[in-house]
């Protein structure tokens, strides 16, 4: 009896964290993950509340007495050529920057999700299929199918959105895939299987649920990488038109004074690095704190 | 190694018809014909002589057809807007392509593999940290930004470098290589670390140490040459895409690229130009992964041997290359 | 819906701003001539000028030179706009030679030419017997005939038949209906003769073998990018004093500055309006800029769509339009506003007209109001910045006055597939045209049947007068002529004429030999940069 | 402690390997695992010493230690000493250490599979010792690679193949013979045996027998197998949680055991005498490494264990010069294990 209450003992302390819990964990001790999620903290907040506070006349109020002067107390980071201060055009412009980041990649998400989905769980002739055509679609360079889909659909913040989503589709096709090959065999899909319970049913809810993890890595990584395809775009002339003060129009705009005032391209570009780099830290951190290999 | 390598022409193939497929059909759906941008050069009859010889008043199968049966001769096409050879005009972008794509890699090489093994090495120390914060941030800037604000430094206040055109050989490629090289950083930084981590924590490496191997050579040596695969692989794959073009760069330093070449046929709606400089770049991309097959073989033993004995390579190398995408 | 309302705002606040600036820019309008009529066009045009410059004891071997868009093909029979016009310049010859500030045509190859009849249809023409291809074989009146027969433009195809060739170094040319006009085509670029014996040699390639004073370096040529030249040492006119120029795209504008400062190129066109005076105050630097012989305008579509059968709605935009604002929105503060439909440095340029379309919103309002259909969709390609930023300007300018304009972007290469004469679906669209030296040659904007008829414009009267102006050289029936089409493309606003464009050429301080010209073909041939 | 322990009948000579009050955690970010916890082991030239004990024991971590080669982070030599040869290990500049290592002491791994670098030839890796320790060129350095391949039984022709192209027995002569290419005076073999299958186990034995006799190398064999102890080791010392609980000659510990651990580890072998007896293991598991109890660490799954063992720091008990254990239960001078029964 004595010796049962130890063995208790013994293996409560053997207990591990929940999976998320573990992983939550060891992403808190990942400083420049952390790091990341604070800055995008800041940068959803203020994306979020920025039409709450910060004045319109602030951002698209020009005053050409002001115009091209250069970074200073009052004008953090200058006036443009229209005398806008270029700080909260900033700010203002991390809406228009975040929003075709997630709406990029959840285009990409809704479609690349399902299919690799579908592929890692039938496999055989289905899989095949499908991922030939991702190889087909990925054989396309990211950007050159952005511009072909632009010049399908013409030029719009939408269309910008779905160009740079649909680019970063076969990533998810194959991370999804790869996923869920792992977790398609295991005992509860089994079971959900001899239940009888429809493939489309253990699809959503047995087996995507278990294959979060990579996906959700690679959402954060992608959203990184669309705000940059993004700007990428607009500064090929086929995105975002300014005056919008979306980052990348912000930059392209500044690229027609670089000689002069190189603060309008500079400090656009810093917010980009920043927003970017912060998302690539989590997401790195993400990925370092679900892979299993570094449990040791 | 022929049979291996004629299996792989024959996996190209399904690529290959499906891309152009794709391409056919998606610049099909935009708005406007390669003949519309040529139409003010040339008479209304001219126009309806040539729209009948390119297939433009058939469907876009048809002109799909009249592609791969060119294709299937060796022709990759005829460029409307150039009034040439597709496979020309490749040419002649080719060789600033392979530089710059040569070079950026490179500048990633050089960066990437020493701080990777630095944070490799100091694994969980800031020093680990920090590594890993430089090469993300080279991802994390928009390239063209990086280019500008390299040119305003270098060319424009300092004078020393070329801000355009690859016509000054080394120093014209300096620049354009930095910026495409530090975007190519963080992948390779991270997958430099993530196998050597692998790597250090092996027992060969301790049975090294304890033969009294001192530690530099146990890292550069024992530890390198093992980690070696998938960096070999990530190299491979940075080589591959950077030859498909970097039209943003190549924008920035109005660099004579592959990349600029086809996003313009894309504005002018050359489709075959598109889809040559795709065909092209896929068999890049593969010749690439031929060459980094081989590679392996000189890395790694186990592989040769597999090699010799044929058949099932590619999933080992897969394996050993680990599923960095 | 939220978002929209926003860029309104912005789009107002940026209109409000300009308008400001509009009003305090505003100059006096030019005091009319002697004949009542407004003077056309820019103040102080600068017609066309060689830079001068010091001679020297050597001069620089290489010289780079920036180009604003691609050169596609090395052919000039396969295309015809201005950027090639640098390379044609250097590498062709044309059989005359028209000098635009003294607007007098002599001869280039050709030794002596001449009308061979009296109904304008044929011209007698006699070579320079010393001229040799940079192929080595001699020019013969056979590649002259090859040259023209071959050549895709538009420009000699409407009224070019065929060429007799009467011996060696003699030729007719025989047009199919009378031009007068036509000894101004053959010195046009797109009439610059190649070797018969080149093309059919090597039908891809051989179309870049000319006469000129430069010669294509085949081994560095990149299409769409840069083209090498070497100078033609057998030349029969002046030699060059470069050794060679290599002729290479910078598109962006900033870019292009950046390397005229870095000395990485030593000449280029267009800089950034806003860099200008940044480039002027650079000592290494030297800035023209000058009025073009490009014309904005907006086309409405007159064959089908709302516009096509509603004067009103035509007239009303017509009033609605500001063009100074325009032109202050797009940067170009060297532009002047366009009043006729016509090129300001044409002979019969006229805009005295009856009816005054100029500015007038409250002209606009009233016609408005009397409209059934409020809304006109206006195409507007995206390439072009100018355009989009016109059309946003011009969005808000007729939403003052009560008329929704509905802008459908698309690229360059939908545009153009819209607006095609025989399947033209737009409504309205922004247009440029570079306009040559000669009146006729706006026939090419009016004409049944060509893509660049933008409005496609399907006008009887229009079409015979345009017909009666190349019959004749009767200075005062052609006037008469082009004065009326110019007034019913006026009044009917079948066209808005929008702006001249200015531009500018900066070069490193020191560069001499350039032939710069309003029509901005310029000619490179002859640049020289002393040895430092 | 009472360093005598080991001494006395022993030659009279300085001991080529001293551990002295070695301890070694691994402190991991939430717990410190215990892993060595003040143990001091003494070995003569020549001898061999088993060090036996569970899984988990600290017996690998003791001879990683003797290398100073305990990964850091996490883990970290507390104090103590080991002095090969006079010189204390952990005292040296990485410098001085890599020259000791394999030439005065080297090791030879548990898993032959993955002790050997995959991407460089048998031979240069044998060859890569030679060269760092001895002053020849790289094929004098080849050539007595070679000469060692043959002195564990591989022909020499084979030093250009690469690991994948050997057995696992084969690798682990490959193995053993990288540890003694510099015939250095201490060998720790960790389990060598382990990993392979029963008829090569005895070949590899017998043959670093031959070799330790030809070399006259001192060794520490750590094993879990009692049998191969018997049959090569001159001295045993068990741990149990990081401790030595018991040591003393081959005889000492095999026919005069004393510590309960001890007598269970005999009692989980399966005896050949009668084969219908039941096995009987010890109950329970070694303890967690990371809360480990102030007293006696066995006492959980100790049949003789008294409350008071848990608490009672457990201290060395002398039986005779050569034989000490750690068991309080010996307060009580009346107290013995069944096995002395039998």
């Amino acid at each position: 009896m004595k010796l049962d209450s130890k063995k208790k003992e013994g293996l409560k302390q053997y207990r591990k964290r929940s999976a998320l819990g573990e992983i939550f964990h060891r992403l808190r001790r990942n400083k420049g993950a952390m790091a990341g999620a604070c800055i995008l903290l800041v940068l959803f907040a203020v994306a979020l509340t920025v039409d709450l506070w910060l004045d319109q006349e602030k951002v698209i109020g020009m005053n050409v007495r002001d115009k091209l002067q250069g970074p200073s107390l009052q004008h953090w980071f200058g006036t443009d050529e229209m005398g806008r201060d270029l700080f909260w055009r900033v700010v203002y412009g991390s809406r228009f920057s975040l929003a075709i980041g997630f709406v990029a990649v959840f285009v990409s998400l809704i479609v690349g999700v399902p299919l690799g989905a579908v592929a890692g769980y039938y496999g055989k002739k289905v899989e095949t299929v499908i991922m030939r055509f991702t190889d087909i679609f990925s054989a396309v360079p990211a950007i050159l199918m952005a511009v072909v889909v632009v010049s399908v659909l013409g030029t719009s913040t939408i269309n910008l959105m779905i160009a740079v989503g649909v680019s970063s589709i076969p990533g998810f096709v194959r991370t999804t895939r790869a996923a869920v090959l792992t977790v398609r065999n295991e005992e509860y899909v089994e079971a959900a299987r001899a239940l009888g319970k429809s493939d489309l049913y253990i699809i959503f809810l047995h087996v995507l649920p278990n294959c979060l993890s990579p996906i959700i890595v690679q959402t954060t990584l992608r959203v990184a990488s669309a705000i940059v395809s993004a700007s990428s775009l607009s500064f090929l002339g086929l995105g975002i038109k300014p005056p919008a003060p979306e980052w990348g129009a912000l930059l392209t705009a500044g690229r027609d004074f670089i000689l002069d005032y190189s603060y309008l391209t500079f400090f656009p570009g810093l917010a980009i690095m920043i927003t970017v780099l912060a998302f690539n830290l989590l997401g790195d951190g993400l990925r370092d704190a679900m892979d299993p290999k570094l449990k040791r | 190694m022929g049979k291996y390598i004629v299996k792989r022409v024959i996996m190209l193939i399904p690529v290959i018809i499906g891309v152009s497929l794709l391409i056919f059909i998606m610049l099909d759906l935009a708005p406007g014909t390669v003949l519309d941008q040529i139409a003010n050069d040339y008479t209304p009859e001219q126009l309806a002589a040539l729209e009948h010889e390119l297939g433009y008043d058939r469907s876009v199968f048809y002109r799909y057809g009249m592609y791969m049966w060119d294709l299937l001769h060796g022709d990759l096409g005829t460029s409307y807007i150039y009034k040439a050879e597709v496979w020309d005009l490749y040419m002649q972008r080719l060789p600033a392509t392979l530089l710059l794509a040569g070079a950026s890699v490179l500048v990633s090489i050089v960066l990437s593999i020493p701080l990777g093994i630095l944070a490799a090495t100091k694994h969980g120390s800031l020093t680990d940290n920090a590594s890993m914060v430089a090469a993300l941030l080279g991802l994390s800037m928009p390239n063209f930004w990086l280019g500008l604000m390299l040119i305003i430094v270098f060319s424009l206040n300092l004078g020393w470098l070329p801000s355009s055109g690859f016509k000054d050989g080394f120093r014209s490629l300096i620049l354009p290589a930095i910026t495409i090289g530090t975007g190519l950083m963080a992948t390779l930084t991270r997958t430099t670390r993530s196998s050597m981590l692998d790597v250090i924590r092996s027992d060969y490496l301790r049975t090294a140490r304890a033969k009294g191997v001192p530690e530099k050579t146990v890292i550069r040596k024992h530890a390198l040459k093992n980690a070696m695969i998938p960096i070999i692989t990530v190299i491979g794959t940075q080589m591959g895409r950077t030859l498909g073009g970097s039209v943003v760069t190549e924008n920035v330093f109005s660099w004579p690229g592959v990349g600029r070449l086809t996003i313009d046929a894309v504005k002018q709606r050359d489709t075959i130009m598109v889809t040559g400089c795709i065909i092209m770049s896929v068999i890049m991309i593969s010749l690439i992964q031929l060459l980094v097959d081989i590679t392996y073989a000189f890395v790694d033993p186990r592989l040769k041997s597999q090699y010799a004995s044929g058949g099932g390579k590619r999933k080992l190398a897969r394996a050993a290359g680990g599923g960095q995408t | 819906m939220k978002r929209m309302k926003r860029s309104l705002s912005f789009l107002l606040a940026m209109l409000m701003l300009l308008s400001l600036a509009a009003c305090g820019g505003k100059k006096d309008p030019a005091p009319p001539d002697d004949n009542g009529t407004s003077q056309p066009g820019p103040q102080d045009p600068l017609q066309s000028t060689v830079v001068q410059g010091t001679e020297a004891d050597s001069y620089r071997k290489h010289i780079d030179i920036a180009l604003t868009q691609q050169i596609t093909t090395l052919d000039p029979g396969l295309v015809s706009n201005v950027q090639h016009y640098y390379l044609f310049n250097m590498v062709y010859n044309t059989l005359l030679f028209y000098d635009n500030s003294t607007k007098e045509l002599s001869g280039e190859l050709a030794e002596t030419f001449a009308w061979a009849d009296d109904t304008y249809t044929k011209i007698h023409i006699t070579l320079r017997p010393d001229v040799v291809f940079h192929s080595g074989a001699p020019l013969t009146a056979e590649d002259v005939a090859f040259s023209l027969d071959r050549t895709t433009s538009t420009l000699v195809t409407n009224t070019y038949d065929h060429a007799d060739v009467i011996d060696e170094h003699t030729l007719d040319i025989v047009l199919s209906q009378p031009n007068v006009d036509f000894m101004y085509v053959l010195s046009h670029n797109s009439s610059a003769i190649v070797s018969k014996a080149s093309v059919e040699a090597d039908p891809d390639l051989g179309g870049a073998v000319g006469t000129g004073p430069w010669v294509i370096d085949m081994k560095n040529y990149v299409a769409g990018d840069s083209v090498a030249l070497v100078r033609n040492d057998a030349y029969w006119g002046e030699k060059p004093k470069t050794e060679s120029i290599t002729l290479r795209l910078i598109s962006n504008a900033s870019s292009r500055l950046i390397a005229l400062q870095n000395k990485e190129v030593s000449l280029m066109t267009s800089v950034n309006p806003t860099e200008v005076s940044s480039a002027k105050s650079s000592p290494d630097i030297t800035v023209h800029d000058y009025a073009t012989a490009q014309m904005y305008y907006f086309a409405f579509n007159n064959t089908s769509g709302p516009a096509a059968d509603d004067l009103k709605l035509r007239q009303a935009v017509a009033y609605a339009i500001d063009r100074e604002e325009l032109y202050l929105a797009t940067g170009d503060t060297g532009a002047s506003p366009a009043t006729s439909f016509w090129g300001w440095h044409m002979q019969y340029y006229f805009d005295d007209f009856d009816l005054d379309l100029g500015y007038d919103p409250e002209k606009a309002k009233e016609l408005v109001d009397q409209l059934d259909n409020k809304t006109l969709h206006l195409m507007v390609n995206t390439g072009s910045s100018d355009y989009r930023i016109m059309s946003q300007v011009i969005q808000e300018q007729c939403r003052r006055v009560g008329l929704e304009i509905v802008i459908d972007e698309v690229d360059s290469a939908g545009a153009t597939a819209n607006s095609k004469y025989a399947s033209a679906t737009h409504e309205a669209m922004l247009y440029s045209i570079n306009m040559n030296d000669w009146d006729s040659d706006m026939g090419r904007l009016l004409s049944v049947g060509s893509n660049t008829n933008k409005a496609v414009l399907n006008n009887e009267r229009i079409t015979e007068l345009l017909g009666l102006g190349v019959s004749t050289t009767d200075e005062a029936q052609r006037a008469a002529y082009y004065q009326e089409i110019q007034t019913l493309v006026h009044d009917n606003c079948f066209y808005i004429p929008l702006y001249y464009t200015s531009d500018t050429t900066a070069y490193e301080t020191g560069a001499s030999g350039m032939h710069l010209s309003y029509s901005r073909d310029h000619d490179y041939s002859y640049i020289c940069i002393p040895e430092a | 402690m009472q360093d005598k322990a080991a001494s006395g009948t022993l030659a009279p000579e300085e001991p080529v390997l001293d551990i002295q009050h070695l301890t070694v955690h691994y402190v991991l970010e939430e717990e410190t695992v215990e892993a060595v916890n003040d143990i001091s082991i003494r070995l003569e030239k020549g001898r061999i010493l088993g060090l036996v004990g569970e899984t988990g024991a600290g017996k690998t971590s003791t001879a990683l230690a003797a290398l100073n080669l305990i990964p850091d982070p996490p883990g970290v030599i507390r104090s103590g000493s080991v002095k090969v040869c006079g010189r204390d290990m952990l005292r040296m500049s990485q410098q001085e250490l890599e020259q000791i290592r394999g030439r005065d002491v080297s090791m030879i791994f548990q898993d032959p599979m993955t002790s050997l670098n995959p991407v460089f030839t048998v031979g240069e890796q044998i060859a890569e010792s030679i060269r760092l320790h001895t002053d020849c060129t790289a094929s004098e350095a080849m050539e007595r690679a070679g000469d060692m391949l043959e002195l564990v039984g591989i022909p020499r022709e084979r030093a250009g193949e690469y690991p994948h192209q050997f057995s696992g027995g084969m690798k682990q002569r490959v193995v053993i013979a990288i540890a003694l290419a510099c015939s250095p005076k201490v060998l720790l073999a960790d389990e060598p045996t382990t990993a392979l299958d029963v008829t090569i186990q005895a070949q590899v034995l017998d043959m670093m027998i031959a070799l330790k006799e030809k070399l006259d190398t001192a060794m520490i064999f750590i094993t879990h197998d009692l049998g191969v102890v018997a049959e090569i080791c001159d001295e045993v010392a068990v741990m149990y949680a990081g401790r030595v609980i018991e040591r003393g000659t081959l005889d000492d510990v095999f026919n005069h055991t004393k510590h309960p651990y001890t007598e269970g580890l005999f009692n989980s072998l399966p005896d050949i005498q009668d084969r219908t007896a039941a096995l009987r293991p010890i109950p329970g598991l070694m303890p967690d490494p990371t809360r480990l109890p102030k007293g006696c660490a066995f006492a959980p799954r100790c049949p003789y264990a008294s409350p008071a063992c848990i608490e009672t720091v457990q201290t060395e008990r002398a039986f005779s010069e050569t034989h000490t254990v750690m068991c309080s239960a010996y307060e009580d001078p009346a107290f013995h294990i069944r096995r002395e029964e039998v």
